[in-house]
């Protein structure tokens, strides 16, 4: 077992930087998830610590070894493809026991550990089939069971779940952190779907345009968004942002239809900033709406809403944008009708509308 | 019901239809081959006679004997057409241009050709298709160019090339040559098909811990076996049927001669025996022709790949 | 799947045989040079005291010539028999080997390029056509027999051949081979009960022949012409210069250049033509070589034939021929001012500037054209010969009672047209020729094109 | 210490035996030809110690009418034949794939039939099917009462030079089809079923839907199967022999001609690099198709 280590990686491809001097730590033991959107450099970040790209600058080390020089096939890694890449001209057994071939183990060492691995995976009935008689299910787990079969150092796994239809990929997912529990074993997993990171990660790192936005545990990341990327990013539905003009003296955020009271953490930072403008983010979970007004409620037209079963999503218009509430259903305002919303002064968050950076707190 | 009854009638007249395609597509490939086998089973003398017999009335087998070179002096003592050869001597004559010698040179020329071209071909293609290099097209393009010189162009350097070399009249004066006139041909094939591939395979066996070299056997070539099967019977029947090469340098020898060219030789030793002729014909074309019906959907499926999409 | 599986194993498992089939023992070439020792065992007798062995070095002298070598027509040995008979009765230690080549003129000429190209020491004496001695001459590829460099040939031998052939085989007034081993003299086949019938004698101009086929053509139904071989070969070259000579035509004028565009070839040619044209000839003849026409008189159905001598052999043979005493041999005919001539071709044999055993190969060449070998050649197939003893050994007469017609026509024999860029002349005479014939193009204009490009060909 | 390759350097080790062989057998023998081409070489290929004659020879094959007649026919062969093998072929290749499931898989093994033969035993075969007196061709056509006796396919002019061709197109469609049906098989079949549902009939859907798909491969067919017409050898070699005449003699088969028959090297040599140049020509356009449709990792 060993942690992973990358030191000020740069990678170009031609005039395009792919990741752009990134430092990371992913520690031993831990399932680390690289979220991003799609380009975000995740994935080449993903191959250069497996050896398929060569980095244009920086380092990698596994456990305490610089690997820079190291060819993929000596590096003790394993990885999980998006598409499985399982070999189509060998059975389940072969496939699984390909990497363990690689290292001329015993033929009945072989066999036994495939059986064992094929066993925990629930694949024992498949192992004479071929690749095409599976079904996504099943090749995804073949796929993990050629991953784990062999003991890694690390397991990479490449957006594994993402051809599985929803309902499995649920399943597999909790599954899949189950597994790396019981190994034990360090994993990076790359995904572009938050949830899948949000609920998989003991460690989240999110990337955009080839730089890490944030890092830390999901809840952290979730509550502490380090910018509007990251909050909007994490979180489904996304964050709500609106532009506020500040007035410093009144501690009050105005913004086109309304002015509310600036949270009274951040008001030094405000004062200290002394810019007269914020973005101000707010959670549609964080959002109450409304039949009638209240002291400090917002007044907004419904766009449209959209019954989620236990819960209702609840488009509006408010100061000529659009922002999304989560109620629960007891409340079904028409279309076009005006509701009220407020929030909990604790729940905002608010970021530096130049820099889109989050205000400190005190 | 009366719907119904036009559905029934216009499914048989399809079908028929589609027979009667089938059947002049298969007249048209299949005449010449058919009348060439009919006339090699007539009785020697008897493809003179008109009217013409489309199948002989009894057919028989003399005809191969003579080409195997394993007939009987009595045998060749009935009359035959513009032949004042005594028996005896056409016997002899028959014994040494037995077509056992070329098709046994023929079959090891072939497969040689065959196993070695695709062995170098894929090595050139894996590199074309799937390692990262530059002035990729200049090399495609490079070994593609080389392909379009006619033979009449290459043949009298290449024959005093193998002189200087000592191979004249040696099998390998004809192995080594047609290795590479099916080189970049296999290469294009071969490589169309690998570019298929997905890459994520590549990348798997090697994180599995292979080096490229053990990819390319284990991975890559299993899985492009079509594509192979297409080069590889390409180049089979390539140098199956090279003949200005094979004639130049087996410079007339019977012992290393290919099929064309000791084809060439029998016609004009015997220009009127057209039965022998036939059977000589059959026999040469026999043994491809069987091999190619048994891969002939890998053959297809080999170029399906993208050697034909572009 | 499965079962191109099995396939797939049978065809590599073949593949793997095949390459090391390839790689092991190449094939022997059906010659190889080689000195080899032949120890002569030891005979263990009670009454020889000491054992002697005699270890003797053999020369294998290999003579490259068609599959006639090895046959027999008439009540002798094939000819490579006879030959190795004589020369291991005279040179114990030399070992002859026939090496066979293509049947066709053609072929077999090109088969020699690729040697000679090659300076392949295979071959040590070759069978040359007539005209080939001048192109392979010129280029060096044969041995001069008579410059005063060993090998020269036994003048004693050359004083028994006929002089008017080793002059057709002597380029540049060096003999380069001797011939003719087999020879062919052109002439002209008629049905002597046909012309007898209708009070016809022997035709002696163009134009008799003519007005004799179509009177018997008029009155025998079936019955053709006048056959002979047009197909774009050699044999239609001969052909025309049997009509050129006739029609008192020639090869070159005294500049050496091309003459066959002359008013005397326009009218060979025309008359060619017109032969086809009036039906006299089959439009047929077109694809006919030597034996295709030959066919067609030795089966009755044709009035005149024009061909080879050989064909003699094997009219009066009743299993073969529907002729058998039906028939007359006379030399070719000739309008007023031609000559009546017979084109020779004769196959000679050299040796081979690249042959690595020179003298044991002249020792062999000497064997061949001694007058043993040369009668049971004529035995054998009965050519027109080299030897003169020949024509009149009472052993040949017997046989081959034609003697004396062969020696007749062998009189007309044209002298060969020499020149280095003879297989091109050639072939753009039967490529003109056999244009004019198929009406492809007008007589004038194949002859004017025919000289254009021999003179092209020749730098004149 | 472990020498580590780089991938351009493996890429190099694995074109390099590719590379030496084509360079040997291909490149190296036309450089040779060209410096034959400028030597009257006559019975020998020791340019060495033969005269150079700069560019004598190419004057001599330009004013030759006999060159431009095998060009004309060349060019001839070349268009007609692999016309009439597009149209064949296209037309086997949709009939395979019309038929129904095992007459298209019988269709398949019979279509590739001529494919098999080789050239000169191909050449053999119409020899005898165009045999002035037995040949089943000319029986046919007496039989069915079009003609009193058998054409003489192979020496009338006209007739020869479409027997000649014909006979190509008989073999060479297969080679064709072969590759058109590869090419229709690479076309997803829901593509068809769009066609259909958007109410395309079978005509217009083989016009608008299966013939443009095709198009690229049917132009590479096209402009394989004319280089290797052009360069046509053993066929005439072993039917015709170029003739009635020099009706049906071709570019390559000039060549063999003038180096085997008259060594004359030089010559033949010009003639060789002028058949390579009007070659070079055509597969520039080939070549670019190639280049312009690289779908290989880059």
């Amino acid at each position: 077992m060993a942690g992973v280590r990358v030191e000020g990686l740069l990678k170009k491809f031609g005039n395009v930087t792919a990741l752009d001097h990134v430092s990371l730590e992913f520690e031993d033991g831990q399932l680390t998830v690289l979220v991003g959107p799609s380009g975000c450099g995740k994935t080449t970040l993903l191959r250069i610590i497996a050896g398929l790209e060569d980095a244009t600058g920086g380092s990698v080390f596994i456990g305490h070894e610089a690997v820079n020089q190291v060819p993929p096939w000596e590096r003790n890694i394993a990885m999980v493809f998006q598409s499985y890449a399982l070999y189509p001209h060998m059975t389940v057994f072969d496939n699984i026991a390909f990497p363990l071939r690689a290292r001329k183990i015993s033929k009945a060492e072989v066999k036994q550990r495939v059986e064992q691995t094929a066993a925990l995976l629930g694949l024992s009935e498949l192992l004479q089939r071929k690749p095409r008689q599976l079904s996504g299910g099943q090749m995804q787990r073949v796929a993990l069971g050629r991953a784990i079969v062999r003991k890694p150092e690390v397991f990479l796994m490449d957006e594994p779940l993402s051809n599985l239809d929803a309902k499995l990929r649920v399943e597999m997912r909790a599954e899949l952190k189950r597994l790396q529990k019981d190994l034990g074993v360090t994993t990076i997993y790359v995904t572009h779907d938050q949830a899948e990171a949000m609920t998989m990660a003991d460690k989240l790192v999110v990337m955009r345009g080839g730089v890490i936005q944030q890092m830390g545990e999901p809840e952290e990341v979730y509550s502490h968004p380090r910018n509007t990327f990251v909050g909007g990013f994490i979180g489904s539905p996304a964050m709500n942002f609106i532009r506020c003009s500040v007035d410093c003296a009144e501690a009050e955020l105005h913004a086109p239809d309304f002015q509310c009271k600036a949270p009274s953490r951040f008001v030094e930072a405000l004062r200290r900033r002394g810019k007269d403008s914020v973005i101000l983010g707010v959670r549609p979970e964080d959002l109450k709406v409304l039949a009638s007004f209240e002291e400090g409620a917002v007044p907004a037209t419904v766009y449209i809403s959209e019954p989620m079963g236990k819960e209702m999503l609840l488009t509006v218009e408010v100061g000529g944008a659009l922002a999304k509430a989560i109620t629960p259903t007891n409340v079904r305002p028409r279309i076009g009708e005006t509701v009220w919303l407020t929030f909990d002064e604790a729940c905002v968050h608010l970021f530096d509308s130049e820099t889109d950076e989050a205000l400190p707190t005190e | 019901m009366s719907a119904k009854l036009s559905h029934r009638y216009r499914t048989q007249y399809t079908y028929l239809m589609q027979t009667v395609v089938t059947i002049l597509i298969a007249v048209f490939c299949l005449t010449p081959m058919f009348y060439i086998l009919s006339t090699s089973l007539k009785p020697r003398g008897a493809e003179y006679m008109i009217p013409l017999e489309l199948w002989p009335s009894k057919p028989t087998l003399q005809a191969y004997r003579a080409v195997l070179g394993i007939v009987e002096e009595a045998e060749l003592a009935s009359e035959s057409k513009g032949s004042m050869v005594l028996p005896a001597d056409q016997a002899r004559i028959v014994k040494s241009l037995s077509f056992v010698t070329p098709l046994r040179n023929s079959l090891i020329v072939s497969s040689a050709v065959a196993a070695f071209s695709l062995l170098i071909s894929s090595l050139s293609a894996y590199a074309i298709a799937r390692l990262r290099f530059r002035y990729k097209i200049q090399s495609l393009i490079f070994l593609q160019l080389g392909a379009m010189i006619p033979i009449a162009v290459t043949i009298a350097p290449t024959f005093m090339l193998m002189r200087s070399l000592g191979l004249l009249r040696t099998l390998l004066a004809m192995i080594i040559p047609n290795i590479f006139y099916n080189v970049p041909m296999s290469t294009w094939l071969i490589a169309c098909y690998f570019a298929e591939l997905p890459f994520d395979l590549e990348d798997a066996a090697k994180v599995d811990g292979y080096k490229p070299i053990q990819i390319f056997w284990k991975v890559i070539i299993p899985l492009a076996a079509p594509g192979l099967f297409s080069a590889g019977v390409f180049a089979f029947l390539g140098s199956w049927g090279e003949f200005m090469l094979a004639s130049a340098v087996s410079m007339g020898i019977p012992a290393v001669q290919t099929v064309p060219a000791a084809m060439l030789n029998f016609s004009v030793q015997f220009r009127y025996e057209w039965t022998w002729i036939s059977a000589a014909i059959i026999l040469s074309v026999a043994l491809v022709a069987f091999m190619t019906l048994v891969f002939q959907r890998w053959v297809i499926r080999g170029l399906t790949a993208g050697a034909v999409k572009y | 799947m499965s079962r191109e599986r099995k396939w797939l194993v049978g065809i590599c498992i073949l593949v793997v045989l095949a390459t090391l089939a390839a790689c092991g023992p190449t094939p022997t070439p059906q010659v190889i040079k080689e000195k080899e020792t032949v120890v002569v065992p030891v005979k263990e007798t009670v009454t020889v005291k000491e054992t002697v062995v005699v270890p003797q070095e053999k020369t294998t002298v290999t003579i490259a010539y068609n599959q006639y070598f090895n046959m027999t027509f008439g009540p002798a040995d094939p000819p490579i028999v006879a030959i190795k008979k004589a020369v291991e009765s005279k040179y114990p230690n030399i070992k002859v080997e026939l090496l066979v080549t293509s049947t066709e003129a053609k072929t077999w000429h090109d088969m020699y390029t690729t040697w000679f190209m090659a300076k392949d020491p295979t071959v040590d004496i070759l069978g040359v056509g007539g005209y080939w001695t001048a192109e392979f001459a010129e280029a060096g590829w044969l041995e001069p027999l008579n410059d005063g460099v060993a090998p020269d040939v036994d003048p004693k031998i050359t004083a028994k051949l006929i002089p008017a052939y080793l002059e057709a085989h002597t380029y540049k007034g060096k003999l380069m081979g001797l011939g003719p081993w087999w020879g062919g003299i052109g002439g002209l086949y008629y049905r002597k009960d046909l012309l007898e019938k209708y009070g016809f004698k022997p035709p002696q101009t163009y134009d008799d022949v003519v007005t004799i086929a179509k009177t018997i053509m008029a009155k025998e139904p079936g019955m053709t012409g006048w056959t002979w071989s047009g197909k774009k070969d050699v044999a239609l070259v001969n052909r025309w210069f049997e009509y050129l000579y006739g029609f008192g035509g020639k090869y070159f004028d005294d500049a050496g250049k091309c003459a066959m565009n002359s008013p005397q070839a326009l009218a060979a040619l025309e008359y060619m033509v017109n032969l086809i044209k009036d039906g006299i000839s089959p439009a047929e003849v077109a694809t006919w070589k030597e034996e295709d026409s030959m066919v067609r008189f030795v089966s009755g159905q044709a009035i005149f034939h024009t061909g080879r001598q050989d064909m003699l052999f094997w009219l009066d043979n009743p299993e073969k021929s529907k002729v058998v005493g039906k028939w007359g041999f006379i030399p070719n005919p000739a309008q007023p001012g031609g000559r009546r001539s017979g084109t020779y071709e004769g196959w000679a044999f050299a040796i081979s500037k690249f042959s690595d055993s020179k003298d044991a190969a002249l020792k062999v060449l000497e064997v061949m054209f001694d007058f043993p070998v040369q009668k049971e050649l004529n035995l054998s197939q009965g050519p027109v010969q080299a030897h003169m003893d020949v024509y009149t050994d009472p052993d040949v007469i017997k046989n081959n009672p034609n003697m004396p017609l062969i020696e007749e026509i062998a009189k007309t024999a044209l002298a060969p047209l020499s020149s280095p860029q003879y297989p091109e002349i050639a072939d753009i005479l039967a490529e003109e020729i056999h244009a004019a014939i198929t009406g492809l193009k007008a007589p004038k204009a194949a002859l004017t094109d025919a000289c254009a490009r021999i003179d092209l060909a020749t730098g004149h | 210490m472990k020498i580590r390759l780089r991938e351009p350097t493996i890429a190099f080790l694995f074109l390099l035996p590719a590379f030496i062989g084509v360079i040997v057998f291909y490149y190296y023998q036309i450089v040779q030809t060209g410096i034959y081409s400028l030597h009257n070489l006559q019975h020998t290929a020791d340019w060495q110690t033969q005269p150079f004659v700069w560019f004598k020879n190419y004057a001599t094959v330009f004013r030759s009418t006999y060159f431009w007649q095998s060009l004309r026919f060349t060019v001839y062969f070349t268009f007609m034949a692999t016309v009439l093998e597009l149209a064949v072929g296209l037309g086997m290749a949709m009939a395979t794939f019309w038929v129904s499931r095992w007459l298209g898989g019988i269709l398949r093994a019979i279509i590739i039939m001529p494919w098999v033969i080789p050239p000169i035993i191909n050449a053999m075969i119409w020899r005898w099917l165009f045999h002035a007196d037995v040949g089943l061709f000319g029986y046919i056509l007496v039989s069915l009462g079009l003609v009193d006796k058998p054409p003489l396919f192979l020496t009338e002019p006209m007739l020869a030079v479409h027997s000649v061709i014909f006979a190509d197109v008989w073999k060479n469609s297969s080679i064709m089809a072969i590759f058109l049906l590869g090419g229709l098989a690479a076309i997803p079949a829901d593509i068809y079923d769009a066609a259909k549902v958007d109410g395309a009939r079978s005509w217009f859907r083989f016009r608008k839907v299966t013939l443009p798909m095709l198009l690229p491969t049917i132009l590479v067919a096209l402009l394989f199967r004319g280089i290797d017409a052009l360069r046509t050898f053993d066929l005439i070699y072993g039917l015709t022999g170029g003739g009635p005449g020099t009706v049906t003699e071709t570019l390559s088969s000039f060549a063999y001609k003038y180096y085997f028959t008259y060594g004359k090297f030089g010559l033949g040599s010009a003639y060789a690099i002028v058949v390579f140049a009007i070659i070079v020509g055509l597969a520039a356009v080939y070549l670019s198709r190639i280049r312009r449709n690289m779908r290989f990792k880059e």
